[in-house]
């Protein structure tokens, strides 16, 4: 009965270890590449992929070529354990990367502390686990960081207001964006500001009509969203389907720059710790070159993230030397600094405490009659 | 699951007791030993990852037996798996974060949240049947993971809930080798206790329940009593999955228990091969490696780095051609290939049962 | 007069998805979980028009209108023929693994990312004010109009029809109705058809609306408690169904609280199942065994 | 013969079956005597329960009043209660007959008044309704008790007994009790009746005394002494009625190790064989050829590579099977047969329930060797005896193998003298023969002579030293051509085809053979699904074309081992069952074919064969002169 199926899958994978790459550096990603959440993690995998090729082809790091090796959960916290779990001892990646929901964190993170692997957030959200004092295993490439997007959105809303603040929150009904809308409500009163009221969204929804009708109705002069893209935007159209014409700031995911363009909003502004496309920058050539030779189906302003994680992990590895192993990753990891060649606002810069980034930019940008321009620039915050 | 006669000759029984004994023939309790001697060996040749994937295939076991009980034995259908499972492992959670509960008081407290569950799911099935129970199954779960997620966000623990790893005796169980050897235990035991209930007079009333209610009822089975039993019992089954499932992972979150988790255990027991334990066995084993197996064997195509970014929407896909091609083609499931290919021995050399319409 | 709208086109979004249940139902006693998917697909299928038809919105909208019902047919051909006589719960199942099927084929071709047919079709979304200071969109209004148009051709299909006698005598008692001549792989297929249609319309409106993301299925499956709460068996029901749903749900998102949205419509059911478990306008039933 | 076993079996002659049991009770009371089933268990009877049981029924049946010598007659299937309400009665001395269940009421008639019982105990209601009718009609009949009284609600009838009632109605007997009721019994009295199956006119009785029984039936076991040295199981199926039932069920248990298995229902015999995978087995031909036919057809219908393995194993063994008969296999051969029949006859084997056996005794007609054959390419030990219901319960001879070359009945058994008559005929001679036929001195005084030799009525030979039976002297047939044959060898030889049930041979006086053709109707049922050959019933798949042409290749298949003359020119298929319980139907309980009644049943099929152009002719060309 079950001795054969398992018997049957052991001879399956048996035969499809793949030849273990002696001389590479092996990493291993375990991500949302598939499912409803794929849209955001998707495309850094994929930019991700397109950098290392790119290092590859240029003669890899220390001479040596670095392998992906990417696994898809799904989303699911059960499947990302399990991938983390094959590519630590199947696959003896020295590095694991999640670019996957939040969800999975938890799991991941007990695989690789306890295979002692070193554990990069590559696309998603960072945990807070990486802020000082850090987590020693746990590195984080990526832009948005909970509290501290808060607090520079509610910042740049306080400057540009005019006048008194009445500030309307929208959500996701996902504990990380519920979350951080909390604390970003508090932080709203703290700093003055009214907090009229909180939408948390389920994320299957027909129809956003009805929450955006509570929200006009409580008659806020500013909106704020952290949430995935859809909660953002399609809470913004609703709002403005019913005519509320105020203010509305939100998260700068990686579909901004292409939903910019698209909705032509003067009053939307988005708030990016990435530099968009837009500014035309030689990174963004490079990016957008690669992108269009590998053929990718997702657009190049997409692949700043995964172009970044890139970036850390070639600075990671060189750090490390050859043969690296995950402790002698781990300590090139604790003292990096990644030249981020504009964009971001700084290079990323990890110490033994401090896995996030010592410190962090946010730019704002909006729709201009015609373009997308920056309505702030890089604003810096210390990271403690 | 019950053989009127066992399957080799020579095996006459002088008492019920025999009669009632699980293992008759000599090769089944040969077989029986072979099996408990791989099982027993294969976590030590078995790399970490294919243990991980036993112990996932162990924990679906449990889950698919306790479902295969109400579904496929009494049949209620259940589209409320998950929403079970979640309740088990978010009991484990909540005990262990609020009052650092050990692994001995969540284990039973889990077992009745299931019962108490069990009791709620299972009262829709005194007036509801199929598909409408399904659905009302459906609601409950939603309800479950409404809540989980409440807890987890006014709690904080907006990445999950975490876990500490259970310790027995002492003994903290943290290596993976342990973790198969006490799931091994539990999805045994599981399936003992199901053999058990299913020849017991509870089994006969529930298949009695599934062949015709009305004439059930007229043998004087407890309609009502019985249905509300199926759904107890395998909610509480289930729900110590859904611990032992906290346990093993160490954390819970809501995003683990969605739908389509009802529709794998579904799909295990449906592939697997309805009215069966074995059945559950095999569908839970081939929905859990399933999905791994693919990956793997799309990954054995040439120039599969090229396809990076597709590989995993074909794996997607192609579990559903699979699950499709076998309800198409194969509409008792695992089971039913592997009564064939058990027949084929059995029946060797003949192709049927010879002598089966011999009168004297 | 907001909320009021806001009741009235969320309505008609589940009425709309609500019907492609009924009509399978109906016929066939089979529940189509892949529902959600084949409405993801038809919203799709107007991606890819709007690439072959560059420029005539109204011609790609009408190809994929067109495809969409070749789609339903075909599921059914190749498909759902083959579950005939199997239990009720495996055809369930097959429809499930038609739904992942769909999901996986939809990423692989049309990536994951959010996409906007009305922008590939070029057209725009306008929002009207009415009286009272409501506002509704322009693919809002049309989804409306389309789902009461729907309605209503279906009910007079089915009233009067020939095919649609045949549908309600399929429905009925599938033996007489094979026995007195009718094509019951005809009616099936049919109902597929128009199932899907009808799905793929509500697809192709909403993400004209909204857009279009690999999460849309989702949506299918709050439509369901609409269908069951006005009975799985019967259009009118449906669409009473649906605007019983839709006004639970938004006044309690406007009133009470937006989190229980997700769990309401289930609630509802739930209440409903314990009084009339063959919903409101549903035949009295004993439905298959597993 | 040894001395010691000569003792023995003085000793034997000189006690009673009653008698032993209650020794076997008082030394091994402990030691399995017999397996019951019963709702699904083999309910363990030991010798003290079984004398216990026996002891608690003949007090019952004692305070029915059966005195000394009265008759009392069994009718049902085999069962472990016929057992012990036989050993019962006769432990009160009462002399017991059985009747065949199969038997016609006319024919329960007969017996009831030939025997004069004056209980009639039966074993459930379906019996009670046979005797009802002419209960009372009978004179001597007082009493009928039914065992299994399930479905005997509103039975209402004065002489009706329920047997639990009588047993609840008298205190329970002990072993004492039941041992000073058996000191009355002498060896020497008359114990049982057994009515043989005459193929021509009525079945007469014939009677046994206890010593001579218990004396006679020891033949069997001196002559398979495996009986006595080690313990066996085996399955009790046949008819206890049978003078063969009764020493497996009854008295072969007493004197040898034999442990005999009662299935639930004779219907489930073949459940039963699996379960019990007995070690000995007596058998008739019928059955044997039965399952071998059942093998062959359930081979000829396996999937392909099934069939290949079955044929490539038998390419093997039938040549090894010749080697053993010969005795001439070398040590390689034995290992590859050993193999082959591992793989591939043991799985067959095994399906029966044949796989453990170490020994069957054929009997109660000739097997054809065709069959016997088979069973040993099997690795089935199946040897051949010959005996008669007049030898008391023991046989005149029998091969011993281990597996003999078929085509004998082997050699005489210790304590018989066989000689052969000048005609051929067997006579036997030995101190344990029957006491005569029961009121029938003229039928007694034909058989057995004043000089003590008994005419078996069957024509044999010596070969070799092992006895070989031609025919039965009663039963040959001359054609119009003047040649003597055996019908009843012809008919052994077609019946060796698995879809041919019975076959009935016809030709006395006339040009050449003919035969009707009883088909086997599960195996050709079998054939005709294999080959999409669509029939309702059992006449409808006689009528078919295709079935009369399998019958055909066949019959050509024996013409083809037969010589000119025995050869079979035409066929008829029977188009319904033959059934012995049917009144007037022209076979006996024991299916045996009475050859006359045959021919005024089918006489339109029989002479449907015969052309007879010729007579007519000439009929016609002389019609005129034999009228003036």
């Amino acid at each position: 009965m079950l001795k054969r199926t398992l018997l049957g899958a052991i001879a399956i994978c048996a035969l499809t270890i793949p030849a273990s790459a002696q001389d590479a550096y092996v990493v291993g990603l375990t991500g949302a590449l598939t499912g409803p959440p794929s849209s955001t993690y998707a495309p850094a995998v994929d930019a991700l992929g397109l950098y290392i090729d790119r290092v590859n082809a240029a003669g890899g790091v220390n001479g040596k070529k670095i392998q992906l090796i990417l696994e898809d959960d799904g989303a699911q916290p059960s499947k990302a354990a399990a991938n983390t779990k094959k590519l630590i001892t199947q696959d003896k990646a020295v590095l694991i990367l999640n670019a996957s929901l939040s969800s999975t964190y938890a799991p991941v993170i007990a695989e690789t502390q306890a295979a002692g692997v070193p554990l990069l957030f590559a696309s998603s959200v960072c945990p807070k686990s990486v802020y000082p004092p850090a987590e020693p295993l746990q590195f984080c490439t990526t832009g948005f960081a909970a509290n501290y997007d808060s607090q520079a959105t509610l910042d740049f809303i306080k400057a540009r207001a005019k006048g008194p603040v009445k500030i309307g929150f929208s959500a996701m009904a996902i504990p990380l964006s519920r979350g951080e809308i909390d604390y970003a409500e508090n932080l709203s009163k703290e700093m003055g500001m009214t907090p009229v009221d909180k939408e948390v969204i389920p994320p299957p929804t027909a129809d956003y009509t009805s929450f955006a009708t509570k929200l006009k109705d409580a008659g806020p002069n500013w909106v704020y969203s952290w949430a995935p893209w859809v909660t953002q935007v399609r809470t913004l159209e609703a709002l403005r389907k019913l005519g509320w014409q105020d203010d509305y700031v939100a998260w700068g995911h990686l579909e901004a720059e292409s939903e910019l363009s698209r909705l032509k909003d003067g009053k939307f502004f988005v708030v990016n710790s990435n530099a968009l496309f837009q500014e035309a920058l030689p990174i963004h050539k490079e990016i957008e070159e690669a992108a269009k030779k590998a053929g990718s189906k997702y657009p190049a302003a997409t692949m700043a993230e995964g172009w970044i994680a890139g970036m850390a992990i070639e600075a990671a590895l060189k750090g490390a030397g050859w043969p690296a192993d995950p402790a002698k990753l781990k300590a090139s990891m604790e003292n990096l600094k990644v030249d981020t060649k504009g964009l971001r606002g700084g290079p990323i810069e990890w110490t033994k405490d401090n896995h996030f980034r010592t410190k962090l930019y946010y730019r704002v940008y909006t729709w201009s009659g015609d373009k997308i321009s920056r309505v702030q620039d890089w604003k810096s915050y210390d990271v403690k | 699951m019950f053989r009127p006669t066992p399957r080799a000759s020579g095996y006459f029984r002088t008492d019920y007791a025999q009669d009632l004994a699980l293992l008759q023939t000599r090769a089944e309790r040969i077989g029986l030993a072979a099996l408990v001697a791989i099982l027993v060996t294969l976590p030590f040749v078995a790399t970490p990852f294919l243990l991980d994937l036993a112990c996932q295939v162990f924990l679906a076991s449990i889950g698919a037996l306790s479902l295969m009980l109400l579904t496929g034995y009494a049949g209620q259908i259940s589209l409320g798996h998950a929403g079970l499972i979640a309740a088990g492992a978010f009991t484990t959670g909540i005990l262990t974060r609020e009052i650092h509960a050990p692994f001995w008081l969540t284990l039973p407290a889990s077992a009745l949240t299931g019962v108490v569950l069990g009791l709620v799911f299972g009262l829709p099935s005194l007036r509801l049947r199929g598909l409408y129970l399904a659905v009302s199954t459906l609601a409950l779960h939603f309800i479950v993971i409404y809540l989980g997620g409440e807890y987890e966000t006014k709690r904080g623990f907006s990445t999950g809930i975490l876990i500490e790893k259970p310790s027995l005796g002492g003994f903290k169980l943290t290596d993976g080798r342990a973790w198969y050897f006490v799931l091994l235990i539990f999805a045994a035991a599981t399936l003992l206790i199901c053999v058990n209930l299913l020849r017991s007079r509870s089994g006969r009333a529930w298949r009695a329940i599934h062949a015709r209610e009305t004439v059930a009822e007229a043998l004087g089975i407890s309609i009502s009593g019985y249905k509300l039993l199926a759904f107890v019992i395998s909610s509480a089954m289930t729900s110590v999955a859904g611990c032992l499932f906290a346990y093993y992972r160490g954390v819970v979150s809501i995003e683990a228990f969605d739908l389509f988790l009802s529709i794998q255990y579904v799909a295990m027991i449906i592939i697997g091969g309805m009215g069966s334990l074995l059945g559950a066995l095999l569908g839970a084993a081939f929905v859990t490696v399933f999905p791994y197996a693919i990956e793997a064997l799309l990954k054995l195509l040439p120039n599969v780095q090229k396809l990076a970014g597709d590989i995993f929407a074909v794996n997607y896909a192609s579990f559903g051609v699979v699950m499709i091609l076998f309800l198409i083609l194969e509409p008792l499931g695992l089971v039913g290939i592997w009564r064939r290919l058990q027949n084929y021995f059995l029946l060797w050399p003949f192709k049927y049962k010879p002598l089966a319409g011999t009168r004297k | 007069m907001q909320l009021l709208i806001n009741i009235v086109v969320l309505a008609s979004i589940y009425a709309l998805i609500a019907c492609g249940y009924v009509l399978i139902y109906r016929v066939s006693r089979v529940l189509n979980l892949a529902h959600g998917e084949l409405m993801m697909f038809g919203a799709y299928l107007v991606l890819a028009c709007s690439s072959l038809f560059a420029g005539h919105p109204v011609m790609a909208l009408c190809a994929a209108v067109i495809l969409s019902i070749v789609t339903g047919a075909l599921v059914y051909i190749f498909l759902m023929r083959k579950m005939t006589g199997e239990m009720v719960l495996a055809a369930i199942l097959t429809t499930v693994a038609l739904g992942i099927l769909v999901r996986g084929v939809v990423v692989l071709v049309w990536s994951s990312q959010q996409q906007y047919p009305a922008q590939a079709l070029g057209i725009s979304n306008p929002t009207f004010t009415l009286p009272g200071d409501g506002h509704i969109s322009l693919w809002s209004l049309v989804l409306v109009l389309t789902n009461l148009a729907a309605y209503g051709a279906l009910f007079g299909f089915l009233r009067f029809g020939r095919w649609g006698m045949r549908m309600r005598a399929a429905g009925q008692n599938p033996l007489l109705a094979a026995q007195r001549g009718i094509n019951l792989h005809g009616v099936y297929a049919l109902a597929w058809s128009l199932s899907t249609l009808t799905g793929a319309l509500a697809g192709i409106l909403m993400a004209l609306d909204s857009g279009v993301t690999g999460s849309m299925p989702v949506i299918a499956l709050k439509a369901f408690p609409a269908a069951l709460v006005g009975g799985l068996d019967s259009l009118g029901g449906a669409l009473i169904g649906a605007l019983i749903v839709a006004g639970a749900e938004v006044l309690l998102i406007y009133y009470v609280d937006p989190l229980l949205s997700d769990v309401v419509p289930f609630l509802v059911l739930v209440a409903m199942l314990f009084v009339r478990p063959w919903g409101l306008f549903g035949t009295r039933e004993e439905l298959d065994r597993v | 013969m040894t001395a010691s076993a000569t003792v023995y079996r003085e000793r034997l002659r000189r006690t009673t079956a009653p008698h032993l049991l209650c020794e076997r009770a008082r030394v091994t009371p402990d030691s399995v005597a017999f397996r019951s089933k019963h709702f699904g268990i083999y309910r363990e009877r030991r010798w003290r329960d079984y004398a216990a049981l026996v002891a608690h029924a003949a007090s019952a049946l004692q305070s029915l009043g059966i005195g000394r010598g009265e008759r009392v007659a069994i009718m049902g299937d085999v069962c472990e209660e016929w057992m012990i309400c036989d050993l019962a009665a006769q432990s009160l001395g009462a002399i017991v007959y059985g009747i065949y269940p199969t038997a016609s009421a006319a024919e329960v008639e007969y017996q009831m008044r030939d025997g004069g019982a004056c209980v009639f105990i039966a074993e459930d209601q379906e019996y009670v309704d046979r005797i009802l009718p002419f209960a009372d009609q009978l004179p001597d009949l007082r009493t009928i008790v039914v065992l299994d009284d399930s479905a005997m609600f509103g039975y209402e009838h004065p002489k009706l007994r329920r047997f639990g009632e009588l047993l609840d109605a008298v205190a329970k007997a002990d072993l004492g009790w039941l041992e000073a009721q058996v000191a009355l019994v002498s060896a020497d009295d008359p114990a049982f009746i057994v009515y043989t199956s005459g193929t021509t006119g009525h079945p007469k009785g014939a009677l046994v005394s206890h010593g001579k029984h218990l004396a006679a039936t020891d033949t069997v076991v001196s002559h398979y002494p495996t009986l006595r040295e080690k313990p066996h199981r085996t399955v009790v199926f046949l008819p206890m009625c049978h003078v063969l039932g009764r020493d497996v069920a009854i008295t072969l248990p007493l004197i040898s190790q034999l442990v005999p298995h009662f299935g639930e229902d004779p219907e489930d015999f073949a459940v039963t064989l699996f379960e019990v995978a007995p070690t000995v087995l007596f058998m008739v031909p019928r059955y044997l050829q039965k399952f071998a036919s059942h093998v062959l057809v359930g081979i000829l219908n396996s999937s392909r590579i099934k069939r290949a393995a079955h044929d490539f194993a038998m390419r093997f063994a039938r040549p090894y099977a010749t080697r053993r008969w010969n005795g001439g296999s070398n040590i390689v051969q034995d290992a590859i047969y050993r193999l082959v029949r591992l793989a591939v006859f043991k799985p067959i084997l095994n399906k029966l329930g044949f796989d453990q056996l170490e020994l069957v005794v054929s009997g109660g007609a000739s097997l054809p060797a065709e069959t016997m054959a088979l069973w040993h390419v099997y690795g089935v030990n199946v040897v051949e005896m010959y005996g008669q219901t007049e030898e008391a319960g023991g046989i005149i001879a029998g091969q011993r193998g281990p597996f003999p070359r078929p085509g004998n009945v082997g050699t005489a058994v210790d304590g018989i003298d066989v000689r052969l008559a000048e005609d051929g005929e067997v006579l036997v001679r030995s101190p344990d023969l029957f006491d005569g036929y029961w009121r029938n001195d003229e039928a007694t005084r034909e058989v057995k002579g004043a000089d003590g030799w008994l005419r078996t009525g069957d024509v044999g030979e010596w070969r070799g030293g092992a006895l070989r039976l031609i025919d039965r002297a009663r039963d040959f047939m001359v054609t119009a051509g003047g040649k003597t044959i055996s019908p009843s060898f012809i008919e052994n030889t077609l019946r060796a085809s698995p879809y041919v049930a019975e076959a009935v041979v016809f030709g006395h006086g006339r040009k050449y053979l003919t035969a009707i053709i009883e088909i086997d109707f599960d195996t050709v049922a079998d054939w005709a699904r294999a080959n999409d050959v669509a029939y309702t019933g059992f006449t409808s798949l006689t009528a078919h074309p295709r079935i009369a042409r399998l019958i055909e290749i066949e019959i050509d298949k024996a013409n083809a081992s037969l010589a000119r003359v025995e050869q079979i020119k035409s066929f008829r298929i029977l188009p319904k069952a033959l059934d012995p319980e049917e009144e007037g139907e022209p076979v006996t309980p024991t299916r045996k074919v009475k050859r006359k009644l045959m021919y005024e049943r089918f006489k339109v099929l029989i002479e449907g064969m015969y052309d007879d152009s010729d007579e007519r002719l000439i009929a016609a060309g002389v019609g005129g002169v034999l009228a003036g």
